[in-house]
Order: C-alpha cells, then structure tokens, then sequence
C-alpha cells in the first residue's frame, strides 16, 4: 500500500507541473489576457472560480484514484469489505454543506460583478462615456458615433482609457457582439436595445466579431478595434470628418442587402433615419430586402476575400 | 353504489350558482367598479383562482377515494409550472428590459 | 413544384447519400424478400405492443442515428482540422452542426434512454407490461416517423440550417424559406407527441404496477430517475410542442409571433424554447445518472450509498430544472437583477449534483469492483463528468458567461456533460442489460478496445475545445483561422479516435451474436435488481409470479435469503393484450400529413389529419379485451427457461 | 384492498385498466397545463404589441365574451349531471343531460366562430399582429379543444347508447368529464385573462 501511495505521490507531482505549464500557456489565451477593465474584472472572476473548481477536481480525482486502485477485486487483495454500507449521515451532510459554501462563495462576487458591467468601467478621464451605436446587420456591422457624426463599416476606433457605451441592435437576425480582449458580449436585436461597457487600457489592434450564429456569412462577420491614445482617435474622428463622402439613404440601403463588405467610413449616420433598436425601425431592412434574404452565397473557405472584411481602411 | 351519488347533486349546485355569482362579482369589478387597476387585476384573478378550484373540487373529484395521490399532485405541480411559465417569462422578457 | 426543387440537387456529398440510401433500402427490401422474412417483420416487430421489443426497437434506431449524426460530427472536425479546408462549404457546414445536433438530442439520446426505460423499468418492478402498451407502440411509431422525416430532409427538400436552437429570426419565413427549417419543426413535433405519451405512460405504469410491497422508496435507482424524468417529460414538452407550433404557424400561416414584422418578438422564442430546454437537458441525464447508479452497485457488489439522498438529490435537481432557463441567455441584455437570480438558481443546482457525485465515490470505498466493460463505462464517466460540472457552474457565473458565451468552452462544456453523462451512460446500460435482451453477453475484449478508443478520443477531443473557446474562437464558424491552429487538428483526431470506437462497438454487436456464449441463467452478472430474476430470454408475461418485495435490492436479498422468484404452485393465466397494426399505421399516417405540410401542401396534409381522426375513431370502438395465456403454457415456458 | 371496498368504488374504478386511464389522464391534464401555460405567457409577453391594428379594448363586447362564459359555465354543469346519473345508473337521466351538454358545447362554439368572424372584418386577423396572433391562437387552441371534445362526446353518445353503463364505458365517460370541466378551468383564465384585462388596460 504504501509502494502505491508513493507512487501517487510522483502522479500528483507530474500533475502539478503540467498544472503550471498549463497556467502559464493560458495567458496567451485571448479572455485571460485582458486589454482592458471590463475584460479584466471577468478574467478575475474566471480566475477565482477555476481555484474553487481546481480544488474540486483535485478532491474528486483522487478519492476516485483511491477507490478504484485500492478496492479492485482482484486475488489476495486485502483491503476490507463491506458490502452493507448503505450510507452516512454526517459524511453526506458534509458533502451537501461544502458545495453550498462553494456556491456561495462563487455567487457573491459574480453578482457584483453582474452589477458592475451594467455601469461604465470606474472612470479613468473625466469626460463621461464616448457612445458608440454598433448595428449588426446580415453579415457587416455599422458603428455610428452620433455625436462626432460619422459611421464606420466593419472597422471600429476607439481612444483608450475613456469607456465606450455601445448600444447594440441589429437591422436583421440576432447577433452578437464580441471583442475577447475588451469583454464579453451582449446580444443585437432587432427591435431592442441592448448596452454593453467596454474599455480599452492598452493601445492596439484587437478582434471584434459577431459570436452569434446567423447564416451563411457568420463566419467572415468580424472587425478590427484600433484602440488609440486620445490625440490619435481625435486626428482619425476629424480626419474622416473631412475626406469621407455622407451616407445617404440608398446607400445604406444598398449596404443592408445580406452578403459581406468591405470596409468603409462616412461622414454621416444611418441614425438619421432609422434607428433599428425601435419597434418601428425593426422590419426596415426586411421590407426592403425580402427576396435577397432567400439568395444563397455559396459561400466557400478562402474564396470571395481572406478572413472577413480586408485589412486596408475605405474612406482613408 | 346508489347510495354514492344522490338524486340532487347538492355539490355541483352548489358549485354551478357559486361560479356564476363569481363569474359575475367580476364583471363587476372589471367593468363597472371604481377601484385602481392594480386592485381590479388582482381582485379577478383571484376569482378566477376560486372558480377553477370549484371545477376541480366540487365538479372534477380531484380528491376522491381510491385515485391515490397523482391527480392532486400533479395538479398542484401543474399549477406551479403554469405560474413559472407566465410569471418567469414576463419577469425576463419584460422586466429585464424596462 | 419543379422535381429538381424537391430532391437536393449539386451537392456530391448528397449524391454520395442519395446513392447510400437506395443501395442499403434495395438491400434491405432484397434480404426480407429472399429470406421470406415480410411477414415475420410485421408480425413480430411492426405490429406488437411488447416493451420488451419496443425497447429493443429504439435503441437499434438511436445507434442508427448515432452513427448518422456521428458522421456529421467527423465531417465537421474535418472541416476545422486546417484553417484552408474546403471540404465543406458556409451552407453544407451550417446543416451538418444543425443536423447533428438535432439529431443526438432527440432522435439518439432520447430514444436511447427511453428503450432502456423501455426494457428494464417494467422488469425492474415486477410489472408484466407499461400502463398503455398500445399508446407506447404509438410513441414509439411516431418517433420513428419523426426521425424518417427529419432524416428525408437530408436528400428532399434541403436540410434545417438554423441550428438546434433554431433561433429566430433567422430560422423565420424570411431568412429561412426553405423547406428545411419545416423538416425541423414538424419531425420534432410529430416525435415529441410521441415523447410526451411515453412520459405519462411510466407515470402510471410506475404509480400503479409496482409489485407487491414495492413503496416507492423501495424502488430500484434507475426506475426512480425513470419517474423524475417522466414527470419532467410530461411538464417540459408541452412547452415544445407550443413553440414548434407557434413557429409552424408563423412560417406556413403568416402569423407574428417571432417575426420582425408585426411587432413580433424574436427573442420570446428562445425563452420558450429553452424553458423546455433546460429540463430537456435533464431529461437526457437523470436516467444516465440511473444507470450509473445501477451499474455501480452491481459491480462494486455493494449497496448504493445514501439511497435516499441519491433520490431526493433526483427530486431536487427536477425541480430546479425549471427554474434556470435564462442562463442560456445570459447576453441577452435582461439586466443585472434578472441575470443575478438566475446565476444563482444555475450554481444551486450544482449541490445536489456534487452530492450524487460524492456518493458513488462512497459506494466505491469498502466494495469489491469488478472492472467489467460496463462498470469501466460507469467509472469513466465519474472524472469525466465532474470536468464538465464545474465548467457548467463557471458558465453559470453570468459575469464570466459573457466571455464564454457562444464561443467553444460552451461547447466542451456540453459535450462533457452529455457524452461524458449521457452517451457513456447509454453505453454502460447498453452493456449492462444487453445479456437481458439478446441472450448473450457482448465481447469483453473488444468492449474494452472500443471503450479505451472512445474514452481517450472524447478527451483528445474536447479538452482542447476549453482552452479554443478561451481564445475567442467562437461556435458554428465554418473555417478557422492560424491563430486557433494546434489545437483544432489535434481535436480532429479525437474525433476520429471516438469514430473508430463507436464502429468497434457495433462490430462487437456483430461478433457477439456470432460467437458469444447464450446465457444460461437470467442473473447475467449477480445482479441486484428484479430484471435478474426473470429467465433469459424473458418471456412475454415477464414474471410467471409477481415477486414480493421488500427492500430497494429485491433480488439482491431474495438471493441472500436463498428465496426463489418462481413459484410453480402460484402459477395462474395472465392476461396480455393482443399485438395491433394500428399505432404503426396511424403514426404512417402523420408521417404523411407532416410531410405534406413541410411543403405545404395544405389540403393533402388536411386529408392527412383526417386520416388519422379516423384511426382515433376506429380505435375508440374498439372494445378488443386481448388475450390470456393459460397456467399449462407459462409452466412450460418457465420449466425450459429455468432448465428445470 | 378487500373485496367489499372494491365494490363500494364507482363502477369506472373498479377495474385496474380503468383506474389507471384515469389516473394517466389526470397526468395528461397536468401536461395540458402546461402547454396552455405556454400560450398564456406568449400572449402576455405579446400583449401591446398591436402595431398598425386594433387594441384590444376597442374590439372586445363584453356581451359575447359574457355570454360564451355562462354557456360554458352551464354545459360544465350539466356534464356534472350527466356523471351523476351515470353514477346512479340512470341511463335516461345521463343520455339527456350529455345530450344538453352537446348542444351547449356545440353553441359556445358558434359564438366563438361569429367572434373571429367579427373581428375580422374589423381588421384584426391572425397575420395582423403580435398581439392578435397570440390571442387568435390562445382562443383557438381552446376552441379547438371544444371541437375535439364534442367529437368525442358524440362517439361517446354512441357507444353509451350501443352498450349502456359498464365498466368499461363509464370510465370512458367519467374522462371525458374531466377533460371538459377541465376546459372551462381553461376558460376561466381566458375570460379573466385575455376579456377583462383587455377591458380593463
């Protein structure tokens, strides 16, 4: 017996390296390598659990490690028997009563946390939230910034260390919007409005998509977020101010037709005439596209572009 | 077995009038009272929730000799699901989104 | 309608099928014809009202299915093996995951676990059949018409492409035209009526036909979470059956409740369709967790620790089920209090769950186990399933679900839980009670070679698919791109790892009827329950006396006290009800109306529906009492049993 | 259970096929509660969602609605009746009032047909909007409950007529007497739920 627990003990070992190249190998993981507040109070939060839920596995594993070598038929064994055993008030109880303390230490931080992601992160400059209206639509997405009065297609930029209020709809099926690196996602419905915080601390060039299934295009819906310091997204608000044409109506009109397209920035925004989150604006793109939404792509890997929309910026 | 049932079912007569009294103090309170909304929807809900227990007692036997427990039971477990359902979906679909 | 419309047409995986189909229903109808087997097909299979047969039934279609549905699972790992793959295209990948998952939830799972119940619950209480064996033929039927019918869509008509879940509104009239999306809704309805009458047919047939002395809380493990499911059944697919409606009537008559149009709201479909969902998700693993139990106490030689927990444990996790349905839409935007409740509802349900898992370990400390093929099924499940456990409550931290939502640790989550939970339990029970069925036990060695191919392969397979999911790559996208790139091909190949241990499992059906050893006795593995103490094969009638019964180990203590379940002196007629053509004929019938309907076709599926009022009428005149078999006949077929 | 307790049940329990068709339909009731449960939470989720069409309030009479409720209400009571006499073993007694019953399902129905019919022609139908597809499919499921309940009443008129009470067909009857008290349990809720509301909002 004690030969065998020895060489349990080398087991829990290995296991215990492979437990620490494994944690490190994570923080290369998108979620578990935040880029900002948002992202890094759910990286915590996952953080948190998965010590309660190590703990757990390692509990559950090797009580089952013992069980199984240890009670084995198998000849000249010698560990007792006892085929009445048909329980144990106290152990039972036990075992009830942690998982309920587990439960609950997992469920106070997560509500607070639920709460939290309802505000904008804790702010960092003093200008309130920047909006930022992200509509989702068959398989693109427009990001209108309503008070700079211009609109981005399957691009988005963002100044970091300032919170970015989204408020998400979709013209046509329901999407989602996901950036790992900044958060988690909410979902765009049309005839709703959902608001998802998020905030870039660091400067660079992170992936958004639409995580939610939506037909043939699903996959190539993604976009880029520039997230830039504040003098930066200030030259590239004004810069697309002045060089990029308006959006008209019949042509964004033309854009919510199913199917993928490029990057592109306007002067203008879609706002102006339809706000999708309304029940009024809801069958907009329904009513106009109804015989296109039947049209298949044929859409095949690799064909028609590489990997969503390409990496040069229209409107620039 | 002629003892079991009477001549005059005194329970479904007393059941019948009793309903169509409730059927009508409802009315009542929905078309012809004064009383605040909140009040109105709560006072003929409530009404109803009488009635259908008339039906279910004094028309449907739901406790009757030699049933067992299941029928009770399980309608007891149905009235709860048909108030998870309506409840929990107004609670997500609406609440949440006020 | 142009006939190139009809049947799916530019597709060479499809002809491929299409060729498939027409060679194996040739072969099928050539074999029957050559052996002169028509008549014993109907006779004995199309038109009995025998669970035991019933039973047998549903499990060959849910291994049929698990072998199609399986092949779109392999399918699809191809396609994510390499970031350049083009072996499927974005809309043949979209049927494939839809398909696939339809089909292992409701036309494998399902069936697998209820051709369990089928088998062993009326065996497991001593009862000579269920309640209604007439509506069970029926249930059984119009299963089976559902899965052809859903299964049709493959090579007529087009394939559902709107996911499992279906949402709208994509899977509406306008984003979704196709007949595809008909498929889905009227196979599962036309199934789910059938699940629904099953459901209260183990209510009753529990309720009323236990044997003498059986309370309920002597009840054996698996005849308990057989009763918590039904009744879990009888309260979740109502729910189903309102939603499938509500959406068949938004497509085919124009209506508004899930639409863009008319003010409908998109989003009330996932609420109804995972107020089902979520106790559906119990459905398909309270019985596996039955199994487990069972298995675990026969070859632990032990009694079950803290049988009454394990129950109450049952009870509590049922009631919980409905009462977490939001967590699958956590992103939805319902705001924090919503989200909080239901966070917290979500975690509870992982104390009752802990505790089962705590008590099998118990049943194994002090046991003697013996690691037969099916206890290695049990065993495997217990780590397994615990990885997919806690990762369940981690995506029950609404919070954290932001970040895991639609991305692959949702779907490792799941497939740990329902292969590691379900399918290993629908292998274990399979192993466990097939001597009861077939008469011969299934080859140990080859056993252990599939299990060890499908065992090591689900790991290789998902356990990755946790740490892709933390690196953004989210669920249903049809090509990957460099950055998720050791992982997936490593995932591919577990996938095939679990192909190939799936096909050892049926080539170990094939050897085993070859070359297995028939049993002697019917107590194939020193069991504990009350199926042991029937003869194998088990005559129709079941037992020839009713046994009474005194602990949750009838049988078990019966052979303790050197008792005997045959009592030769006690023998009397039993009646049986007589075999009937109708269940099949009238769930053909629905086959047809829905299909007309698919196409809507509406005056032919109307003639379809009247069609099957007529069945109903025909079948409330029918005063048919069934038939007795005398004293003299039963003690025969005991006496040759029992090799008396 | 001894011999003289199992004669002093009605005669549609004393056989154990009889006591478990009824015990199974009590369980289907359950289910039924369910699915209606599932109707009523589509249409108060969907309620207000009229878009271009009628509200409620401007439709509804509060006659019919009235009306129908106490027709419903009475044929509850006389299939009552009709279980009553069956239990006496007055064949007469309980042909009559189910016959009673039939005609009075059979008009809660016409009223039910000239309501749709009504609102229709004043520009509310089932493709109108949220809000009235879930009250046509609310009412309509139920009355197509009623439809098949009076199906099966006539059925059952006719076996009754064919082989008088036995054991057999009065637990046929005793469960359709439940399913049909059960519909007007269902319509309670729906005048309360889908009438006076609508009235009152």
């Amino acid at each position: 017996m004690r030969h065998r627990l020895k060489h349990l003990n080398k087991w829990v070992a290995f296991m215990l390296i492979g437990l620490t190249l494994l944690l490190s190998g994570c923080s290369e993981l998108t979620v578990l390598d935040p880029k900002g507040p948002v992202a890094e109070s759910q990286r915590d939060l996952i953080l948190y659990a998965l010590i309660f839920m190590l703990g757990i596995v390692v509990v559950v594993f090797t009580l089952f490690t013992i069980m199984v070598v240890k009670y084995r038929d198998k000849p000249n064994r010698k560990a007792e028997y006892k085929p009445d055993l048909h329980g144990n008030r106290k152990l039972e109880t036990i075992w009830t009563i942690i998982p309920v303390m587990i439960v609950t230490a997992l469920s106070i931080p997560t509500i607070s946390t639920i709460f939290d992601l309802e505000k904008p992160p804790e702010p960092s400059a003093e200008q309130g939230p920047l909006v930022i209206h992200a509509t989702a639509a068959d398989w693109k997405w427009f990001f209108s910034y309503p008070e700079q009065g211009i609109e981005t297609v399957n691009y988005l930029h963002i100044p970091t260390d300032r919170a970015i209020e989204f408020r998400l709809s979709s013209a046509d099926s329901m999407q989602a919007l996901w950036i790992p690196a900044l958060g988690g996602q909410k979902y765009n419905m049309a005839g709703m409005h959902t608001t998802l915080y998020l905030q870039a601390d660091e400067p660079g060039v992170y992936q958004g998509r639409n995580s939610n299934f939506n037909g043939e295009g699903f996959a190539e819906q993604t976009f880029k977020v520039h997230a830039e310091n504040s003098s930066d997204f200030q030259d590239w608000v004004e810069s697309t101010q002045n060089t990029a044409p308006e959006l008209t109506q019949d042509q964004y009109d033309a854009l919510l037709e199913p199917g993928i397209v490029d990057t592109m920035a306007f002067s203008s925004t879609h706002l102006e005439w339809v706000d999708h989150g309304t029940k009024e604006g809801m069958d907009y793109s329904i009513e106009r596209h109804r015989a296109e939404f039947a049209e298949q792509l044929h859409l095949e890997n690799g064909e028609n572009h590489e990997h969503g929309p390409s990496e040069k910026e229209g409107g620039q | 077995m002629e003892k079991q049932s009477k001549k005059l079912p005194i329970k479904h007569i007393i059941g019948y009038v009793t309903s169509v009294i409730l059927t009508f103090v409802a009315i009542w309170a929905a078309l012809g009272s004064n009383l605040p909304v909140m009040w109105i929807i709560i006072s003929i809900f409530l009404l109803a929730i009488i009635q259908a227990a008339i039906q279910l007692f004094l028309f449907m036997h739901l406790i009757e000799r030699g049933m067992g427990n299941a029928p009770w039971n399980m309608m007891f477990h149905g009235t709860i699901i048909f108030a998870i359902l309506i409840a929990g979906s107004l609670f997500t679909m609406s609440f949440g989104f006020m | 309608m142009q006939l190139d419309e009809f049947f799916v047409t530019g597709e060479p995986l499809i002809y491929a099928g299409m060729v498939a189909i027409t060679l194996v229903t040739g072969a099928i109808i050539f074999l029957l014809t050559y052996f002169k087997k028509w008549k014993w097909l109907w006779r004995e299979w199309l038109t009995t009202v025998d669970h035991k047969k019933i039973g047998i039934m549903y499990i060959l279609s849910a291994l049929a299915m698990l072998f199609r549905a399986g092949t779109d699972a392999l399918m699809m790992r191809t396609q994510l093996a390499f970031p350049d793959m083009n072996f499927l295209n974005a809309q043949h990948y979209n049927e494939i995951f839809t398909t696939h998952g339809t089909i292992m939830i409701f036309f494998m799972a399902m069936p697998f676990l209820i051709g369990l119940m089928n088998i062993v619950v009326p065996l497991q209480i001593g009862a000579r059949d269920f309640a209604f064996p007439y509506v069970n033929a029926l249930s059984f039927w119009s299963f089976f018409f559902g899965a052809m019918l859903f299964n049709v869509s493959f090579v007529i008509g087009g394939a559902p492409d709107a996911g499992w879940t279906s949402y709208t509104p994509l899977a509406g009239d306008v984003m979704s035209p196709d007949p595809g999306q008909n498929f889905y809704l009227l196979a599962l309805q036309l199934s789910g009526i059938g699940t629904l009458a099953t459901g209260i047919n183990l209510m009753v047939t529990i309720l009323k036909m236990r044997a003498p002395g059986m309370t309920m809380f002597k009840m054996p493990i698996f005849t308990w979470s057989t009763f918590i499911t039904s009744f879990i059944i009888v309260f979740a697919f109502p729910i189903l059956t309102v939603a499938l409606a509500l959406m068949t009537i938004d497509r085919i008559f124009g209506s508004h409740f899930f639409t863009l149009a008319g003010e409908g709201l998109p989003m009330m479909w996932a609420n109804l369709f995972w107020m089902w969902g979520h106790p559906e998700v119990y459905i398909v693993i309270l019985p596996a967790f039955g199994i487990f139990s069972e298995v675990i106490a026969t070859f632990a030689k032990k009694q079950l620790f803290g049988y009454t927990v394990m129950v109450w444990s049952i009870i509590i996790i049922a009631g919980l089920s409905f009462l977490v349905w939001v967590h699958h839409f956590f992103t939805m935007g319902a705001g924090a209090f919503v989200n909080s409740i239901f966070s917290v509802t979500t975690m509870a349900i992982a104390v009752p769950t802990g505790v089962k898992i705590f008590n099998w370990l118990a049943t194994l400390y002090k046991s003697r186990i013996r690691t037969t093929t099916a206890m290695m099924w049990a065993l495997a499940f217990i780590p397994s399933f615990t990885i997919g456990g806690i990762t369940g409550v981690m995506l029950g931290m609404a919070a954290a679900d932001y970040q895991f939502h639609n991305s692959y640790f949702l779907i490792a989550h799941f497939h740990y839980v329902l292969i590691a939970g379900t399918v290993f339990g629908c292998f274990a029970g399979l192993v466990y009670w097939y001597p009861k069925m077939f008469g011969h036990k299934l080859n140990e060695r080859i056993g252990k070679w599939s299990f060890w191919l499908f065992v090591i392969g689900f790991h290789i397979t998902f356990l990755p698919q946790y740490f892709l999911g933390l690196d953004g790559m989210p669920r249903r996208v049809f090509h990957i791109v460099p950055e998720w790139l050791p992982l997936n091909p490593i995932s591919t190949v577990g996938a095939f790892s679990m192909g190939l241990g799936f096909a050892v499992f049926v080539y170990n059906i094939y050897y085993s009827y070859r070359h297995s050893e028939r049993e002697q006795t019917g107590d194939s593995w020193d069991g504990r329950t009350l199926e042991w103490a029937t003869p194998t094969p088990v005559p129709e009638y079941n037992f020839a006396v009713v046994p009474h019964v005194t602990s949750h180990d009838a049988y078990w203590n019966m052979k303790q006290k050197g008792e005997t379940v045959y009592d030769e002196s006690k023998v009397e007629p039993i009646h049986m009800p007589n075999s009937t053509g109708q269940p099949f004929i009238m769930s053909a019938i629905m086959f047809f109306a829905c299909f007309a309907l698919v196409f809507e076709w509406i005056w032919l599926a109307v003639a379809g529906l009247i069609g099957t009022i007529v069945m109903m009428i025909i079948r409330s005149f029918d005063y048919n009492k069934g038939h007795h078999i005398d004293a003299d006949e039963i003690k025969r077929t005991e006496r040759s049993a029992r090799g008396l | 259970m001894n011999a003289s307790e199992e004669n002093s049940k009605p005669l549609e329990y004393q056989t154990e096929q009889g006591q478990m068709n009824i015990v199974g339909f009590w369980i289907f009731l359950a289910a039924e509660m369910a699915l209606f449960g599932t109707l009523f939470a589509t249409y108060a989720v969907l309620f207000g969602r009229t878009a271009d069409s009628p509200a409620p309030g401007e439709l509804f009479e509060p006659g019919i609605a009235i009306v129908m409720t106490l027709i419903l209400l009475t044929s509850s009571f006389t299939g009552g009746l009709a279980i009553n006499d069956m239990r006496r073993g007055s064949v007469k007694g309980m042909m009559t009032w189910l016959l009673i019953t039939l005609a009075l399902g059979l008009t809660f129905l016409g009223f039910e047909i000239y309501e749709f019919y009504h609102y229709a022609t004043e520009g509310a139908t089932l493709q109108s909007s949220a809000y009235w597809s879930a009250f046509f499919v609310l009412t309509g499921t139920h009355g197509l409950h009623v439809t098949f309940g009076i199906g099966w009443l006539i059925l059952l008129l006719i076996q009754l007529a064919k082989r008088g009470i036995t054991s057999v067909t009065s637990n046929k009857l005793f469960i359709f007497g439940l399913y049909w008290h059960y519909l007007d349990v269902i319509w309670i809720f729906i005048f309360t739920g889908v009438y006076l509301l609508g009235m009152v909002i």
